[in-house]
């Protein structure tokens, strides 16, 4: 396992501990409970958002976590949704005049996670709402699944309810734009290579030399099919076939574009991406009014990519523009 | 599983949570093994990260009836254990403590009403049913095996070991299946061919469970 | 080659067609001589700061092209230094009339473009000024090499000149400041794994799985050793003993400590060593004054990092603290 | 190698070019290879790019006299390779052509100077000796062969395969030297037991040139 850790049970809480030395002023770390919390949380005047997930995506949620995007997170071990303690007591601990926003993926453990804690936090006079963020195409919604993944989008559900808070939005107007951002975000990946999780210490699935996983979850779970690797031209159209007709998406609309790295790919080979996916944009009459080309949110060190396309009007714009300051920056 | 007096039923129930306990961390890599090959491979880890804390914590449980004794042990595991089972075991060992509520011993039935109030927690929780491909697809099966023994006044360790028994086939029996809850239902038809993780443990926790009744 | 590319020979000029579609009001982008301008530049009043180095480095340099930082960069192809031409080109489109100043990182392929580019310029009548960056510990100067390579420490010296020259300070301060903030800075890398050039396709080096290589170069260049895998703890120690003796770094010092990403290491993990490093020079009475995590200069995609440390007074921390907007960004 | 007349000497020259050229383009990756053992794998690539835009341009090179028609080969790969490789081959090219400068024929002792200038140019430009592991080691060595049947007015196509014979050796003779200049002096003692990339292709030039000749 090509990995810098010391013991993999230690590999969470040793990454909060640097990342709590590295942002003194501005975080509070609880080691008890996992908790990456804004050292001047809660505002009585704003609505607190949380996020938590498994660890392992990030810098999703835990270097999220800053004035303007979310006021904690809580993480669970890695790939694992974190303990319904823990997600009640960030609750506890961010409970403001003005309520509480819990953000979850839509994945099963998660959703019980936070769904026991929403209604342990709600029995506690904390005032609270829940939202599921599930904008993955790969995996169709059925009868059987609990529906679709939340995936790289949620990073713009988490800067647009993060703006409306800091403007002062009370909780009801946060959950309606968390919503209507969710709604209108769609994102699907793919994968070269599996992952590695500290605790399992081997690739998490097999994959050949020249095979790719289309629809990967950031989990490692498998997607849409297993096929040979091809050019990046046609993996950028076959993820934006997947995506645009979804919502749809079609000539004349203004979007947010994002092409996410998933760990282990190089900014170098985002860009590249980035640029044969603007430009099938452009073609159909699409236009591009932001973009995003990074790791946001990533699945440990697989190398891979997801893009991300948000319908934008003038309010989801204008939440996206707002300032926002958090742990993962340049300068 | 007759326990009449009220230290043998706490003996035996103490005793199995034991082996629970301790089958789980013991078989950590296995666990995680089998949750790779279409989930995310953190199944033993969790488990046994729970199981870990309820074994440190065992001298620190409140005793004073039955069931108080096992809601302890099902706070310690929801609030140590995360991904899907932290809430699905959580919710199981918290409805089997309500179950037998202000109990000082338990008969057969009594397992029973455990039993089934676990697997209606469970399905309440994470919406499953029997054909789903997860641990209820063991859970169950192994349940109405000890329903009819108890029924028939079958002898206790003979009854055990039908369910064990029953257990594993069912468990085996997932194999079959498309699983349609939890992180494997994502992988479709993929999940056919390898059992699922959670009715495997079942098996091995029944078996083991006979195991230590000597 | 698990990589997202089409053609290997256009890796390049595709991944800058990407970066100026992500930016089309701040960037130029002259495919003739893969050059990356500020659109807006130059600006006669600043001196023009431009860097140039083989591609597979990113973000650095191209995608630190903004105000405050870069006015351009002149990458070659993957991992050799840009041809002569392409150097001179983008002093004559940034000649301004306070002059140029080319950094170099300190390699034989790179300083004899960028002499011979410097020589030209100055035959045209460019004011223009060249400097050579060399902050890593991990190879010995000796009589026979041309000296210390340039690594990740060379954002320190971009980031105090771009601010200087934002200020409109003049090419000799410039120079100045650069120099002393190079003369600040140290750096010491380590390679878990080796790096696929695109044109390549294979691994540049073999490397056993339980092996790394102490104090790599960011071309994959071997370094001090190869030894067996160790804790993150033990890395850390090792690389740190490298540096702070080095300048020396002692007690009392302010420092700025980056944990820089290879390009196949994800965040967590630079946190993770960021905690440890942290800790480390707090035993040892250095405090740090500024910190930086993330994936600042990279090796393609190698999983590995490199620790820098910058002795910092009063005029670099404020060059440094001075604003700057380049397409590497999070919002 | 004893031209007279200014119409072959310009077409042995041209040849000569031309060898070179389509013998780097057909070697890229045989030179990737030799410079992946310690240094960057980009040897072959670098000189393949610049030579194949030196072919693309073949026609348009004005020809008024040879130290032109170089000149302008010099100037593409100067543009065109970077690395290393294009200022120390763009260097040499435009010193071989200053050092015939309004020549309109070539004799051997022309040739000598042309390859006496180069190596003046790759050293005042990279700083290497002879020694140094770099093409250097067999470039001079071919170079004094060819000064000495100069001299002597050796046949030239015995000389030419004599100082190709000679490239080769030293080349090979690069292994037991440790890399003082360029990527690979920073691997020290590894360099050990492994020949200079650069060396091998002079090498693999001369004897191009030789069977060209024919
Ligand atoms: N909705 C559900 N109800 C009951 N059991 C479930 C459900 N979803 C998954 N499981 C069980 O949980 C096991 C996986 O547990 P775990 O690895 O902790 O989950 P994950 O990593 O997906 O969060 C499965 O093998 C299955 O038996
Ligand atoms: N200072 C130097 N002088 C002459 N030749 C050199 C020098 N440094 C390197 N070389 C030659 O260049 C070859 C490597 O070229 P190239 O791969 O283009 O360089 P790099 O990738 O290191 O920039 C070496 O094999 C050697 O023969
Ligand atoms: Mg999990
Ligand atoms: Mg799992
Ligand atoms: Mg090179
Ligand atoms: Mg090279």
């Amino acid at each position: 396992m090509k990995k810098f850790i010391n013991d993999p049970q230690a590999f969470v809480p040793e990454m909060l501990q640097g990342l709590a030395l590295a942002n003194p002023d501005t975080l509070t770390y609880v080691p008890e409970f996992n908790l990456i919390l804004r050292a001047d949380a809660p505002h009585h005047d704003r609505v607190s958002i949380i996020q938590g997930s498994g660890s392992g995506h990030e810098p999703a949620h835990v270097m999220l976590v800053g004035d303007g995007m979310l006021d904690g997170a809580c993480p669970g071990d890695v790939f694992a949704a974190p303990p319904t303690e823990y997600v009640l007591e960030a609750a506890r601990r961010l409970a403001s005049d003005k309520g509480v926003l819990l953000l979850v993926n839509n994945y099963t453990g998660d959703k019980m996670a936070f769904e026991m804690a929403e209604e342990l936090a709600d029995a506690e006079g904390i005032k609270v709402r829940t939202l599921f963020i599930n904008d993955d195409v790969a995996v169709e919604d059925s009868l059987y699944t609990i529906g679709r993944r939340g995936v790289a989008g949620n990073f713009f559900v988490i800067k647009a309810v993060g703006a409306a808070a800091a403007a002062g939005a009370d909780l009801d107007e946060i959950v309606r734009i968390g919503e209507k951002v969710n709604a209108a975000t769609r994102t699907m990946g793919v994968a070269l290579t599996a992952c590695t999780p500290p605790a399992k210490g081997t690739p998490l699935f097999d994959i050949g030399d020249d095979e790719m996983e289309v629809g990967v979850g950031i989990h490692g779970e498998p997607g849409r099919r297993r096929t040979t690797m091809t050019s990046a031209n046609e993996i950028v159209d076959e993820l934006l076939e997947a995506i645009i007709p979804d919502l749809p998406f079609s000539s004349g609309d203004d979007v947010a574009l994002m092409v996410n790295g998933l760990g282990g790919t190089p900014i170098s080979e985002l860009y590249l991406l980035y640029g044969i996916a603007h430009a099938r944009l452009a073609e159909k009459g699409i236009s591009i009014g932001r973009n995003y080309v990074g790791s946001y949110c990533t699945a440990l060190d697989m190398v891979g990519t997801s893009v991300t396309l948000v319908k934008l009007d003038d309010e989801i714009r204008s939440l996206l523009e707002a300032p926002a300051h958090i742990p993962v920056r340049i300068f | 599983m007759n326990d009449s007096g009220s230290t043998t039923g706490t003996t035996r129930l103490e005793n199995t949570v034991k082996t629970i306990a301790t089958t789980c961390v013991a078989n950590e890599q296995y666990f995680c093994d089998l949750d790779s090959v279409v989930g995310d491979g953190d199944f033993g880890y969790s488990l046994a990260r729970g199981f870990e804390k309820v074994l440190e914590d065992w001298d620190s449980y409140d005793r004073s009836d039955l069931s108080t004794f096992l809601q302890g042990v099902a706070t310690t595991m929801s609030s140590r254990i995360g991904g899907t089972s932290g809430p699905i075991w959580g919710t199981a060992f918290l409805r089997a403590a309500i179950a037998i509520k202000s109990k000082q011993s338990l008969e057969g039935a009594d397992v029973v009403s455990m039993l089934d109030a676990a697997i209606a927690g469970i399905k309440k929780r994470g919406g499953a049913e029997v054909g789903d491909k997860t641990l209820l697809d063991a859970l169950v099966p192994l349940t109405d095996e000890i329903r009819d023994g108890v029924a028939e006044n079958a002898e206790p360790r003979a009854m055990a070991e039908r369910a064990a028994k029953v257990a594993r086939e069912s468990a085996e029996a997932t194999s079959a299946l498309t699983a349609r809850r939890g992180r494997a239902s994502y992988t479709g038809d993929r999940s056919i061919g390898s059992p699922d993780p959670g009715a495997i443990a079942m098996a091995v926790l029944a078996e083991h469970i006979v195991d230590s009744w000597a």
